[in-house]
This record gives C-alpha cells, sequence and structure tokens, in this order.
C-alpha cells in the first residue's frame, strides 16, 4: 500500500552522540569523516579480514564483530545490534551497499530505540519493490517507462494488445530478478509469447515465481540519476543530475556531474517531479531517482534509498556535503537549503578505482607495496587504502575513488587525465590503466555516450 | 621476501581463514625451524598441530578466541579461582570465561584439553570476534 | 503451613461499622479494598454489586474480587498516586446505585442428617431446636449468593434464619468432604474442597458446582437465588 | 517428552499463574518465583509465561525423551547433565536420553527447569499451573511423581542455542541495587501497611522492627513467622474480603502469615502491611528458618523496582535474541 502523505512519518526525537557505521572501506572513512565534522563521535566495525583498517584507528571505538565473509559481519544484523549496544551508539548508518536498503534492518534497528541514518522501513520496502515503485513514481508524475504497473496477464491475447500499445521493442522482466537476470529482449510480436515463456519458465526456477512485467525496451539509453535531500519536516530538495552510463556489467566506473548534454529545461521538470515524489512517500534523508534517458525523453528505472557511491560529484559541483546533510535530517533537524539556495556549479567526474585485473576483471588481493595518490585545487580522493594495506579477497574490489571538479567538462577531463596520471597503486592490479585509456578516448570526450557504450569499448580495445 | 614465522598464531588463524575461504582441507607446510600442519574441518573449524624443531612429545599453543564482541570475563560467580592459577589443566568442555553483553553472557569453552598457560585479554575489557583470549598448551 | 481454613473469617461477621464513608484500604502496590460501612446486609450488597459491575469497565484495572459488602480492585499497574485510586474507588461507590443481579435459581438436594451432619446436635444444643426443626428452617429458606470466594466455586449465601446462626468452630475439622452443607455464623453454604473445615455440618450435597475445564466452572455467581432441597432426611 | 526419574513432594507444573478468577475462589496459583521463569522461557526461546517445573525437593532427575533445550533458574546449585555439572541460569542443549539431576540447591528454595516448546500440560481457566488445592491444572492436578511422562511443546522457530550455552547475569547480581540485604544478612522485603495496620499501634512498630524468621509451617499457599508476636489493640471480625499473594495477615495467634502463590482468594483476619509485588520473588526464594525484616516502602519506590526488572527482563530479551541469530548467521 501507498502511504499517502508526509504526516505518517513522525518527527525523530532522538537524539544521539554517536554513530555507528556499519560498512568498510572507503565509505567508513567518509561517513567518519562527516561525523567528526558534526561533532560526532563514530563506532568503526570490521570483519575479520578488515582488523587492520585505517579507520579503526581514528575512529572513537573499532570493534571487531565477525568472520570475514559479509554474510557473517558486514551483513549480520544482529551483530550490528550488538556493536550497537555494547557501544552505546545512538544511531547506524548504514554506507551503501550491504545493509544500507534492507528494510527489515531499517525496521529492527529503529525498533532497538536506535536512529537508522536513511528512509523509514516502509519507504525502503515501497521503493525496493519494482512494481510498487513505478506505482508511487507514476502517482507523483515521475516519467516512467512505458508498460502496465501489474504482472502481465496469463491471456495471450492480453499480452499482445499491452505489447503493441508500448511498441516494440518491449522487455519481458521477471518480477522478483534483478542484475540483469530473467530478461528478455523482443524485437517484434512473432516472438512475443516463445520469450514469455522462457522468462517465465527461468522466473520460477530462479526467483521462485512466475511473475513477468512488461516493458518499453530502450535501444540506446543514457542513465541519468537525480540526487534528492530531505527531511522530516515535508521540505526536500534535488541537488542535479549525474550521468553514469559508463557501466560495465551494470557496474558503474566513470560518473560525471551534471549529465552532458541535457537542457535544464528538460531536466527541471523531471527533479521537481522527484521532490514531489519525495514528499508524498515521506522520504527521508538522501535518495536517488535512477532513469534512462533516451532520444530527449526521461524513464524512471528505480529509487535508491541510500548514499551513492557517486555522491561525490554532486557534492562538488552543488558544494554542499550530502553526507553530513543525511545525517542532520536523520537528527530530525530542517533542511538548511531551499531549491533556490541550488546552485550547481563547473563539472565534476568520478573515477571508481578497482583492485582488479584490468584485462579480464578478476579481483586482485594482496598488499598495497606503494601508493601515491594525486593532490592539489579540485581534487579529491577518498580512499581507505594505505601502503601496506592488505587488499583482502572477501568483498567489492573498489579501494578507492578519485574525484576532480573544474569550471567546465572539458577542464574536468584534463584534470582527470592530470590526477590519475599521477596516481600509483603497487603491488596490486588495478583499473587504473583502462580508466587513464578511458579519459583519451574521444566519444567519451565529446559526452553522450550511452549505457552500452563501455562494453563495446572494451570489445574492440580487446579485439585490438 | 623475510621468512614467515609458522608458529605466530596470526599467521596461522590467517593461514586458515585463507584455507576456509577457499575451500581446502588442510595443508603442510615444512620449513627449518620445524613443521605446521593446518586440517580444516567440516564445521570450519581449524585443528591446527604443528611440530616445532620436529621435537617429539613437544607442545604447541592454541589460542581460544572471543566467539561475539563483548565484555570479557574471567571468571563468573563466586569468583572462583579458575583461571587466576595458572597453568592449569583444563578439558575441551571446560568452560574458561565469558563473553557479556548486557545481561547476557556467552560461555568460552576450550574446545580442547590441555592446558592454559596464559591469559590473553584483560578481564572486563571489551574485545571484539576472535580477540585471542587464552593461550592453551595442547599435548602433539 | 495450615493454611487459613476458607471459612475464618465469617464467625461474626455483623461488623458494626459506624462509619458513615466507605473505607479504602490497599494490600501491596496495585490492589485497593473498598469496604463497605453499615450493616452487613442485601442492601449494602447491591451497592457493591452495582460497584463492581462499574469498577470492572475500568481501563487500568486486572481484576475484581467482589467480597462481603466490599471490593477488592486488583490495577494492572502500581499507580503513580494510590490517592487518586482511593478517590476514584469512593465517588464510584457515592455514585453506585443498588441493582439486583438478575440470577438464576439453583436447586441444591440435600442429604440432611447422617454420617456428614457431624454438627447437628451440637447446632441442636445451641439453638434449643429439634433437628427436624433445623433442617426444615434450613430447607425452607431462600438464599441470595452474595459473592464467591475461599474455594473454588464456593458462593457465600445470605438469607439464613437467625434462629440457626452458629458461630465457626474455634478448632476447625481436620477433614470435612467436599460436599457438607455447612453453617457458619450468620451464613451458610457448600464446602467445595475436602480438607481443613471451621463450619458446621449439617447434611450433605452430591451436586458438582464447580468444574475447571467447563467455559463458566462456577455453578454459582453473585445474585444467584439457591435453594435447598431435602433429598433425604436421616435423622 | 520428559519423564521424571526422581522427585520429592510437591515439585509441580507451574506457569505465570491463573489471575481473574479469583472472583470464583480460584487461587492464581503460578511460580513462587515468577522472575526465574520468565528468565528460563526467554533463554531457552519460549514465551515468557511458558509451562515449567518448579523443584522445591530434592534430589529430582528427568530424563529428555527429545533433544531438547533447557534452562535451570531460580536456583543457586548446579544442575548436573549426565552427571557433568552444569550453571544455572543457563540454557544448554540435553540430547536424547540424558538425564537432568538437580540437587539441594545450597542457599535458595526453589528451582525452575525451563524447556524448550514449554511443558505441555492442559491449559486450564488460561493456565498450566497446578492447582494443588483445587485439583485440577498442571500435571493431572497433582504434583510430580516418578515414572511421570510429561509432553513439551513443539520448538518450531526456535532459535538454536550456542553449543557452549547462554546465561544470564542472574537477576539478584544484575538488580542488587534494587535487592538490598542487611548487615546482618537478613531478607530485606518491601511492604507497604496494609488496611488493620493502625489497630496494632506499637506492635505495628515492633512489626517493621524485629528479624522474623520463616517457620516450618510454610509452603506455596503461605508463609507463616515466627517472631514476638503482633497483636492487635481490639479484636475486630473482618468481613470476608479478597487478598492477593504478599498480603501479611495477622491471626489470633500474633505471628503474621505473608500469603504465597497460593493464596486463597478470600481472608478476614487483620492485614497489617502487603509485601510489594517486585519482592515477592526472593520471598519464594526464602528457605524455611530464612531471616526477614520488612521495610516499609512506597509506590514511588514499587515503581522503580518494577520498572527496573521489567527493564532487566526485556534486556535480556532483546540481547539474548540477538546473540542468538548473530552466531546463527556465524555459524
Amino acid at each position: 500500500m501507498m502511504p499517502g502523505s508526509i504526516d505518517k512519518v513522525a518527527p525523530s526525537d532522538k537524539q544521539f552522540d554517536t554513530v555507528l557505521i556499519a560498512n568498510r572501506g572507503e565509505i567508513a572513512v567518509r561517513i567518519q569523516r562527516a561525523c567528526r565534522e558534526l561533532g560526532l563521535k563514530t563506532v568503526a566495525v570490521c570483519s575479520e579480514a578488515d582488523r587492520e583498517a585505517s579507520y579503526g584507528r581514528t575512529a572513537d571505538s573499532f570493534l571487531c564483530i565477525g568472520p570475514s565473509s559479509a554474510a557473517k559481519s558486514y551483513l549480520n544484523k544482529d551483530a550490528l545490534l550488538l556493536a550497537a549496544r555494547l557501544t552505546g551508539a545512538g544511531a547506524i548508518h548504514p554506507g551503501y551497499g550491504f545493509l544500507s536498503e534492507n528494510a527489515e534492518f531499517a525496521r529492527v534497528v529503529e525498533e532497538a530505540g536506535l536512529v537508522f541514518i536513511g528512509p523509514d522501513a516502509s519507504s525502503i520496502a515501497t521503493m525496493g519493490d519494482k512494481i510498487s515503485a513505478k506505482r508511487a513514481m507514476m502517482a507523483a508524475g515521475v516519467p516512467c517507462v512505458p508498460g502496465p504497473d501489474t504482472a502481465l496477464p496469463d491471456d495471450p491475447a492480453a499480452v499482445e494488445r499491452i505489447a503493441l500499445e508500448i511498441g516494440y521493442p518491449v522487455i519481458i522482466k521477471a518480477a522478483g530478478g534483478g542484475g540483469g537476470r530473467g530478461m528478455r529482449v523482443v524485437q517484434e510480436a512473432g516472438r512475443l509469447h516463445e520469450a514469455i515463456a522462457l522468462t517465465r519458465e527461468e522466473a520460477q526456477q530462479a526467483f521462485g515465481s512466475p511473475s513477468l512485467y512488461i516493458e518499453k525496451f530502450l535501444q540506446h539509453p543514457r542513465h541519468i540519476e537525480i540526487q534528492v535531500l530531505c527531511d522530516i519536516h515535508g521540505s526536500a530538495v534535488w541537488l542535479g543530475h549525474r550521468d553514469c552510463s559508463m557501466q560495465r556489467r551494470h557496474q558503474k566506473v566513470v560518473e560525471e556531474a551534471p549529465a552532458p548534454g541535457i537542457p535544464p529545461e528538460v531536466i527541471g521538470p523531471v527533479g521537481l517531479a522527484c521532490v514531489q515524489a519525495c514528499r508524498q512517500v515521506g522520504y527521508r534523508g538522501v535518495g536517488t531517482f535512477e532513469f534512462l534517458y533516451e532520444d530527449g525523453a526521461f524513464y524512471f528505472i528505480e529509487m535508491n534509498t541510500r548514499l551513492q557511491v557517486e555522491h561525490p560529484v554532486t557534492e562538488m559541483t552543488s558544494g554542499l556535503d550530502i553526507v553530513q546533510s543525511q545525517i542532520k535530517a536523520a537528527q530530525g533537524n530542517p533542511l538548511e537549503v531551499s531549491q533556490a539556495d541550488v546552485q550547481c556549479e563547473g563539472h565534476s567526474f568520478e573515477c571508481r578505482i578497482n583492485a582488479e585485473d584490468p584485462d579480464n576483471f578478476l579481483p586482485s588481493a594482496g598488499v598495497i607495496s606503494d601508493l601515491v595518490l594525486p593532490e592539489g585545487e579540485g581534487i579529491r580522493v577518498d580512499t581507505h587504502i594505505h601502503a601496506g594495506y592488505k587488499v583482502s579477497p572477501y568483498y567489492d574490489s573498489l579501494i578507492g575513488k578519485l574525484i576532480v571538479h573544474a569550471p567546465t567538462r572539458a577542464e574536468a577531463m584534463i584534470k582527470m587525465r592530470e590526477a590519475l596520471s599521477r596516481t600509483r597503486i603497487g603491488g596490486i592490479a588495478t583499473n587504473l590503466s583502462l580508466l587513464r585509456a578511458l579519459f583519451e578516448d574521444e566519444a567519451f570526450g565529446r559526452g553522450e555516450t550511452d549505457i552500452h557504450y563501455l562494453e563495446q569499448w572494451l570489445k574492440q580495445r580487446g579485439a585490438r | 621476501m623475510s621468512a614467515i614465522d609458522f608458529s605466530d598464531p596470526a599467521t596461522i588463524a590467517f593461514l586458515t581463514d585463507a584455507l576456509t575461504a577457499a575451500g581446502v582441507a588442510g595443508l603442510e607446510i615444512s620449513a627449518p625451524s620445524g613443521q605446521l600442519r593446518i586440517v580444516v574441518s567440516s564445521a570450519g573449524e581449524a585443528k591446527i598441530g604443528s611440530n616445532r624443531s620436529a621435537q617429539p612429545g613437544s607442545v604447541s599453543p592454541v589460542l581460544v578466541r572471543a566467539p561475539l564482541a563483548g565484555y570479557f570475563c574471567v571468571a563468573h560467580r563466586s569468583g572462583s579461582a579458575e583461571v587466576s592459577s595458572l597453568p592449569r589443566a583444563i578439558c575441551a568442555t571446560d568452560v574458561l570465561g565469558f563473553i557479556r553483553v548486557g545481561p547476557v553472557l556467552l560461555p568460552v569453552s576450550a574446545g580442547r584439553s590441555g592446558t592454559v598457560t596464559k591469559l590473553l585479554a584483560e578481564a572486563d575489557a571489551m574485545v571484539g570476534y576472535g580477540a585471542p583470549l587464552f593461550e592453551i598448551e595442547v599435548q602433539s | 503451613m495450615i493454611a487459613p481454613s476458607n471459612s475464618h473469617a465469617l464467625q461474626r461477621e455483623i461488623l458494626s461499622s459506624t462509619k458513615a464513608r466507605a473505607r479504602v484500604s490497599s494490600i501491596g502496590a496495585r490492589s485497593f479494598l473498598l469496604e463497605a460501612p453499615g450493616d452487613f446486609d442485601l442492601a449494602a450488597q447491591r451497592r457493591i454489586w452495582a460497584l463492581s459491575q462499574q469498577v470492572k469497565g475500568w481501563s487500568d484495572i486486572a481484576e475484581i474480587i467482589p467480597g462481603m459488602t466490599n471490593i477488592l480492585a486488583i490495577l494492572k499497574e502500581t499507580p503513580e498516586d494510590p490517592d487518586v485510586v482511593v478517590d476514584r474507588l469512593l465517588e464510584a461507590w457515592d455514585n453506585a446505585r443498588s441493582i439486583d443481579l438478575k440470577g438464576k435459581t439453583i436447586e441444591i438436594p440435600v442429604h440432611y442428617g447422617g454420617q456428614h451432619a457431624t454438627d447437628l446436635p451440637a447446632l441442636c444444643d445451641l439453638s434449643g431446636l429439634s433437628d427436624r426443626d433445623v433442617v426444615r428452617i434450613h430447607h425452607e429458606a431462600t438464599y441470595r449468593v452474595f459473592a464467591l470466594g475461599s474455594a473454588p466455586g464456593f458462593g457465600y449465601l445470605h438469607g439464613l434464619d437467625p434462629r440457626i446462626y452458629m458461630p465457626r468452630k474455634t478448632v476447625p475439622s481436620l477433614r470435612m468432604e467436599k460436599g457438607c452443607v455447612t453453617i457458619g455464623g450468620m451464613q451458610t453454604g457448600v464446602a467445595m474442597l475436602t480438607g481443613p473445615n471451621g463450619w458446621n455440618s449439617i447434611g450433605f450435597a452430591e451436586m458438582q458446582m464447580f468444574d475447571p475445564t467447563s467455559a463458566s466452572p462456577a455453578m454459582m455467581a453473585p445474585g444467584d437465588t439457591v435453594r435447598f432441597l431435602p433429598a433425604r432426611i436421616e435423622l | 517428552m520428559i519423564e521424571i526419574v526422581e522427585t520429592g513432594p510437591f515439585n509441580t507444573v507451574q506457569d505465570l499463574g491463573r489471575p481473574g478468577y479469583r472472583d470464583i475462589g480460584v487461587s492464581a496459583s503460578g511460580a513462587m518465583d515468577p522472575l526465574a521463569v520468565k528468565i528460563g522461557n526467554i533463554l531457552v526461546g519460549n514465551a515468557e509465561g511458558a509451562a515449567v517445573l518448579e523443584i522445591q525437593t530434592f534430589p529430582f532427575r528427568l530424563i529428555f525423551k527429545r533433544r531438547s533445550a533447557f534452562v535451570v533458574s531460580g536456583t543457586d546449585g548446579n544442575p548436573l547433565l549426565d552427571g557433568i555439572e552444569l550453571l544455572p541460569w543457563y540454557a544448554y542443549n540435553a540430547e536424547v536420553g540424558q538425564v537432568l539431576e538437580l540437587k539441594q540447591p545450597p542457599k535458595l528454595a526453589r528451582a525452575y527447569v525451563a524447556i524448550g516448546g514449554g511443558v505441555d500440560v492442559p491449559c486450564i481457566m488460561g493456565s498450566r499451573s497446578t492447582s494443588l488445592r483445587g485439583n485440577f491444572g498442571g500435571n493431572a492436578g497433582r504434583p510430580l511423581e516418578k515414572g511421570d511422562r510429561i509432553t513439551v511443546g513443539e520448538e518450531a522457530g526456535i532459535l538454536p542455542i550456542p553449543a557452549s550455552g547462554l546465561g544470564v547475569v542472574e537477576p539478584a547480581v544484575a538488580l542488587r541495587a534494587f535487592f538490598p540485604r542487611s548487615a546482618e544478612g537478613s531478607l530485606l522485603i518491601r511492604a507497604l501497611p496494609a488496611g488493620e495496620h493502625r489497630l496494632f499501634a506499637g506492635d505495628g512498630e515492633a512489626f517493621w522492627g524485629q528479624t522474623w524468621r520463616i517457620s516450618s509451617r510454610s509452603d506455596r499457599t503461605g508463609y507463616r513467622l515466627s517472631g514476638d508476636p503482633v497483636v492487635p489493640m481490639e479484636t475486630v471480625e473482618m468481613r470476608s474480603h479478597g487478598v492477593v499473594p504478599g498480603v501479611i495477615q495477622v491471626p489470633p495467634g500474633g505471628e503474621p502469615i505473608v500469603q504465597m502463590s497460593d493464596a486463597n482468594t478470600a481472608g478476614g483476619y487483620p492485614k497489617i502491611a502487603g509485601v510489594i509485588e517486585c519482592d515477592l520473588w526472593r520471598l519464594g526464594q526464602a528457605r524455611i528458618g530464612t531471616r526477614l525484616q520488612f521495610v516499609r516502602s512506597s509506590y514511588a519506590e514499587a515503581r522503580a523496582i518494577e520498572q527496573a526488572v521489567a527493564s532487566y527482563i526485556e534486556d535480556v530479551r532483546r540481547t539474548s535474541g540477538l546473540i542468538k541469530r548473530a552466531l546463527k548467521a556465524m555459524a
């Protein structure tokens, strides 16, 4: 059921002075910095593999909560709550990944009398379900991918009618699917029923439910995001947009803000619709609306009810500290900015530095023997690594983010090239060489590359 | 590369973790200082035996680690002299201490027979998961 | 321990109260006892019944136990200010109108005399009546259930003819059978448990008046009318 | 299923009692140490009011006919499982055929055995407690006897107990600040003056001032206290009225009676005081011969203690659940 208004969110009167950071790596460092700047104490937690993490030494408390496997530590809700109980933390920041979009975790955190730094459990649950999220967005006037907001009917004739209405090509998706699994593109009417039958069988086997839905398939979309920030008093703003089309297997590699080549009069109404949607569902804290963008039109795909990896590019252009704002919202403070105050300036890029083989993308573990990170005006590095740091094989291969900011996109590209050239990470394999090459690519330099571009670029590069 | 100290509990623990993660059943390393043999049982708990300097009948230290983060309590109830008199022979089911969270206590049992030789954590201190609490010498 | 016999309190119920107002005292922190002023009679009990019905509806009440012209109210939680509770109870008492409970009529066949009528001779001595007269006076009267208590399903019956009042024994019978028809002071009743009992037995009733597995375990309820039918008289 | 291998008299199945039927003369019954019942049940994963065994005469032995989680709570004695000493107030797993033995505890009166799934005797009038006076409830309305086989409820959905057990800092220790003892070691029991306190005049003060001894004529119905008799100035005959556990009545002899779990539902002796409810479990654990003093309490104090006890219970529930689930995820 859709929550009707902001009234359902009782203003949080929970004051806290200590934040437990239920995450690891660069985001643990980033959140710790924000807490310190707000005068809050921090609790860092770790798995056995992260026992030597640098941010453990700078936190007010540091506690190992479980074995290296994420399921036993960073995903272990109860171990996290116990850590909060032991350290007297009054709030939990989930970061991104792990439990950040787990409605059940948000619920048990609140039940334990703690503040979950993020939206409430029902917002997470609503947005986590593809169909209910789409319904909520349509209700708020956010443009969605054409297609019904219900599961596909069994009647073949009805399905045909729906597909025709949407217009081919269409995509059939498993309602419970994700990450590129359980979906099939149909180019023409003649292939519709065969595709449905196959996908239904896959869906039943892979996700335990034969429920499918149908949408318009976009051929060359870009991935555009809108960052929002909301308080619990009914105020919400959007902080501009990002382009995150540079992806490999749904993993973003480079992000930039603003998205190049989108006129303000096109994105403006979409941004306002996002803000409107937040007000309608009583959304709290930070969130990201993800869209596909093709031929001047936006299509909502999903909302991320958490901090994003790529939040720094928006921080660089908007000048706002998104993590601090998120924590303040969780404290129940009213937003300090109005929409008119939000002025995005210049251009920002973020490169995700991964500990992986640049050719076959296999994760690389080991000890970082030497490390040189760039510094200077308009350059920011968010990372937890240091010389001697042991990259463990247990988690995501992201070891740092290189962020630049300059007045124009062209200047920002130059700055990123320079920053990348100055970066040295020895002892393990990284994707630095790939990033360097990407920033020399002409098409990327022109901007407006679509979500398939990187994969094709990699294919061609491999062929060379 | 400097020589790895195979008697270092941290090294053994790291190797054990690596073996467990890799799904490898065991490992045997021969070095001038002696032999190390790690067998990862199906339950995931490592049985570690080592034969330092190849002296038959020698003992090797095994660490008893915190099974959970919490406050470490050495003795419980009426302050029995359990750990205060070290070294002390114990059997596998003996409770050596407790991990306390609020009013709840999780007993830490020895897990193996041997002799408790060292107390490695401070009483009433907050310890993390896996923190070494006791050292037991096990007859090889 | 030797439990205080279930009837110890009924030796002389006539507590002459000159107080005009009801009295409220407490047992522990969440039980409050309101005792009606005045005589021990049906009029007072009717007001207790009215009070019971009212108090039962209070949201902070866990349980009420109506007694002999009194009521024990057990709260769900220890009150912050006990005086507030006392005032509420007194106010409710002052406003309690007499009600007559529309009870059912229960007819209990009794075997008067015989082996269970251990105290009949003593009652004859005390009253100066013949055993036949005692039995007749007992079964000719109509009784009202004032309250239940003391033993599962035991009803305190009011309406005993003053001619056969008999004080409770100072030394209780150690083992009186369940079913004995007894007189204690100005009341009568049927013993519900076998055990020590200070009341005086004049007969025996076979009827089962308590079934713990039933939805309404006790046969008697306050306000019910009880008549004893002489099934057999063995003198 | 469990089978009683050895038992003394008056060991019964109890839960938190059947209040609500005192108006038809049915005693509430229930465990003498309800706090031990709640903690035992929570540790083992049951609802806090599940039925348990109340053991007050020893030695006691039972055999597990099914793999079960169990806790022995309330007591200060170490239970034995197949002869191996365990800790009281700790949940453990018992395998089929293992024998649990309880010996006479060093100081306290009663031990409670909570079993995963709860003792599954018929629920009568909302409770599984044994009504010894009424001969119903519990195990066929009577105490446990050697050879009794007692069904235990399903453990479905109950979280596993860690192999080395899981326990609590027992209430007497965790709540030490709220449950003091006197310098001479006698039990301090908080009470409020009751209806006829004033009738005792000087003897009323003597009641609070002296140390009483729990006499041998004490049981689940009530404790008779020995000491210097306290006598009211005038003899009053009370009309029969409802009473609750904790009421301290003074019969003509002048030696007070504290009504306990199997308290009669009605009484008429003069009431000198009423023990506050959250001190009753300590009285329930006091053995015959225990010396005790009554301390004048207040509503504010009673509420403060109740809140402390309630938050201790809630903390045990929440934290033990977190630990079990956290360890399960790590297993």
